[in-house]
C-alpha cells in the first residue's frame, strides 16, 4: 500500500483537474470510454481524493465536485432499468454527459500536446532579435502610427495605480459607470459643436427609458462638475444646458 | 528598381514582425502584387537550397526570416536556457481558445473542468490572448481570442493551419467518436 | 558537424548583439577558430555575390547581418510605417484618463503622483485623448476624455466595454497556491 500511495503522490501534481485525473483512470485500467464501469471509477477516484487529504494537501473543489458527480451516476446505474423501453424516448445512459465531457476535454488535451510539439519561437527557432541599421534614423512624422496596445495592458496599468496608492474610491467603477461617462462625452461633444440644447434636443431620436434617464444624470453629473450650465428663463420653462465655459 | 528582390530581402530583415505582403507592395509602390509574392517564393526556394541556417517563412499573416529549427541546440546554447515554455494548464486553456474563440472564461472553465483565472492571466500577460470584446448577455462577460503573437511563437500561418481536431483523434487512435460534435474552426480572428 | 556553416548563420541571426568570433568558438567546441573564421569569410563573399539585400559585416568586434546600405531608402520608409507602443507614463495616464473621465490634469497627477504634461501631450499629439470642455472652477482648468480613435486602437465598442477592475481581479488575483494541481501555473509567472 504504501508503494500505492507514493505512486499516487507522484501523480498528483501532474493532474490539470478532475477529468485529467479521470482520463488517467479510464488509461490505467484500460477501460473503454464509452463503457466505463462506473462503480470502479468512482472507488479509485475517491481514493486518490483520500490520499490528497492524508497528505494535508488542499483539495481543489472541482475534485469534490466530480465525485458527488460520481457517485450520482452510480446509483443512478444501480436503480433497475425497465425492461421495455416506455414510448417515451428511452431514458439516457446516465454516463453520457460525463462521457461528452471527457471526450471533449481529451480533444483539447491533446490539441494542446500538439501545438506544443509545433516548432516554437524562442524555443525551436529564433529570429533576429538584434536592433537593424542604426544608421536609418527613425522618420519623424509619424502622424498616423498604429498604436500596438491592448486593452489588457491599459487596465493593467490602472490597476498598477491603483495598488500603489490604495485609493479605494478608485475602485468604485463599474459598468454602469462607464456607460455615463460615453453619453457624459456624448453630451459635451454636442455642447461643444452647438454651443447649447435643451434636454429634447440632447436625447435625440434615441429616447429608450435607459437613454432618458442616463442623460438626465449625465447632465447632473457635469454641472456638479461644474463643466456645464442649466438656465431657465421661467418657471417651467424650457431647461437650456450650456458649456460653463467658452472654449 | 530592377532588383526589387533584394529591397524585399532587405525588408523582410529590418521589419520587427512578420512582414505582410501588402505592406511590402506598399512600400515597393510600383510593383505588382503577384511579382511580389513570386521573388518571396523564389527567396524561400533559394534560402532552402542553399542549406542556409536560416529560413524564410511565412507566419502570422507576414514573412520573416528565422533560424532552422534542425540548429536549435546551437541556437540555446547561445541564448543560454530561458526557455520559455507554457505550464500544461496554460497549454490546454490556449488550445481550447485557440479552437473555440471567441469564448467566454466559463466556457473554457467547462471544458477543462477547472477554474482557469490563472493561466488565462498568464496567456494574457504573455500576449498569447487577449480580450477581444464583451459578450452581450447579462454580466457582459469578456471575451476572449488569440493574438498575432500567437501565430507568430506557435509558427502558424493563420488561423486555419492549426491542425484539425479531427486529426488529433485520429492519431490518438480512438474508437471512433461519431456522436461527438465536430467544434468548427472559427477564422477570422487574428488581431489588426 | 559538417556544417557549421549553417549553424554560424544562424547564431549570427539570432544574436542580439554583433556576435564575436571568440563566442562561436565557445559554442561550436570542436571547430577550430581558423576554420570558422573562414566559414564566415565565406558567408560574406556569399552574400556579396548572391546581390542579396542583405550582408554580413563585421562591427563592434562581431558579426551581423545588415540590409544593404544602398537600400536605406526602403527600409526607412518601412520604419515610417511602423507601429508604436505607448511608454509606461503614457499607458498609466491614458488608463487614468480613459477610467476617470471627464478628468482635469491636476487630478490625473493626484493619482500618478508626478507631472503628467509630457504623456498628455503625447496622448493628444497621437489623438487617443481630447480636450472635452473647461470647468468652471478659478483657474478654468481643461478637462480631458478619451476619443473615438481610442476605442478603435483597443478594439472597444464602448466605453461600457473596458473591462473593470473587479474583471481584472477575477482573472489576476492568483488564489495562493492552495491545491496541489496547480503548482505549475506559478512558474507562468516567472518565466519571459
Amino acid at each position: 500500500m504504501t508503494d500505492e500511495t507514493t505512486d499516487y503522490a507522484i501523480k498528483l501534481d501532474i493532474f490539470e483537474g478532475p477529468l485529467d485525473l479521470l482520463l488517467y483512470l479510464i488509461k490505467k485500467n484500460e477501460i473503454d470510454i464509452y463503457n466505463i464501469p462506473v462503480a470502479l471509477i468512482t472507488e479509485q477516484y475517491l481514493q486518490y481524493l483520500k490520499i490528497i487529504k492524508s497528505l494535508n494537501l488542499d483539495l481543489a473543489g472541482e475534485y469534490l465536485v466530480m465525485a458527488s458527480t460520481l457517485i450520482h451516476i452510480k446509483s443512478k446505474m444501480l436503480l433497475p432499468v425497465p425492461d421495455e423501453p416506455s414510448d417515451e424516448e428511452s431514458e439516457e445512459d446516465p454516463r453520457a454527459e460525463l462521457v461528452k465531457q471527457l471526450l471533449e476535454y481529451q480533444t483539447f488535451k491533446e490539441a494542446a500536446t500538439a501545438l506544443s510539439g509545433r516548432p516554437l519561437l524562442e524555443r525551436d527557432v529564433f529570429a533576429r532579435s538584434a536592433p537593424i541599421d542604426d544608421k536609418v534614423e527613425k522618420s519623424t512624422e509619424d502622424e498616423d502610427e498604429l498604436i500596438e496596445v491592448n486593452v489588457f495592458e491599459l487596465i493593467e496599468a490602472f490597476h498598477r495605480l491603483v495598488s500603489r496608492i490604495d485609493k479605494k474610491e478608485l475602485l468604485e467603477i463599474d459598468l454602469e459607470k462607464m456607460s455615463l461617462t460615453d453619453i457624459i462625452n456624448d453630451v459635451m461633444e454636442r455642447l461643444t459643436r452647438e454651443k447649447n440644447l435643451t434636454f429634447e434636443e440632447l436625447l435625440g431620436e434615441r429616447i429608450d427609458r435607459r437613454r432618458i434617464i442616463y442623460t438626465f444624470l449625465a447632465v447632473l453629473e457635469l454641472i456638479k462638475m461644474k463643466m456645464v450650465k442649466a438656465y431657465q428663463t421661467s418657471a417651467f420653462g424650457v431647461i437650456r444646458i450650456f458649456p460653463a465655459v467658452e472654449s | 528598381m530592377e532588383n526589387f528582390k533584394a529591397i524585399i530581402e532587405a525588408l523582410i530583415l529590418a521589419s520587427e514582425a512578420p512582414l505582410a505582403l501588402e505592406k511590402i507592395c506598399v512600400i515597393l509602390e510600383n510593383v505588382e502584387k503577384a511579382e511580389v509574392k513570386k521573388a518571396i517564393e523564389q527567396l524561400i526556394v533559394e534560402y532552402n537550397e542553399r542549406q542556409s541556417g536560416i529560413c524564410l517563412v511565412e507566419v502570422a499573416g507576414g514573412f520573416q526570416f528565422r533560424t532552422r529549427s534542425e540548429l536549435s541546440p546551437w541556437v540555446k546554447k547561445l541564448k543560454g536556457t530561458k526557455s520559455a515554455s507554457l505550464s500544461p494548464a496554460a497549454l490546454e486553456t490556449l488550445a481550447i481558445v485557440a479552437y473555440r474563440q471567441p469564448i467566454v472564461k466559463a466556457e473554457i472553465e467547462d471544458i477543462r473542468g477547472v477554474d482557469v483565472s490563472a493561466p488565462l492571466r498568464g496567456l494574457l500577460d504573455k500576449k498569447l490572448v487577449r480580450i477581444v470584446g464583451r459578450k452581450d448577455v447579462p454580466g457582459k462577460p469578456i471575451i476572449y481570442g488569440t493574438t498575432k503573437k500567437f501565430l507568430e511563437v506557435f509558427n502558424l500561418k493563420d488561423l486555419s493551419e492549426l491542425p484539425t481536431l479531427r486529426e488529433l483523434k485520429e492519431i490518438s487512435e480512438q474508437k471512433e467518436p461519431e456522436s461527438v460534435t465536430e467544434p468548427e474552426l472559427i477564422e477570422e480572428y487574428s488581431d489588426t
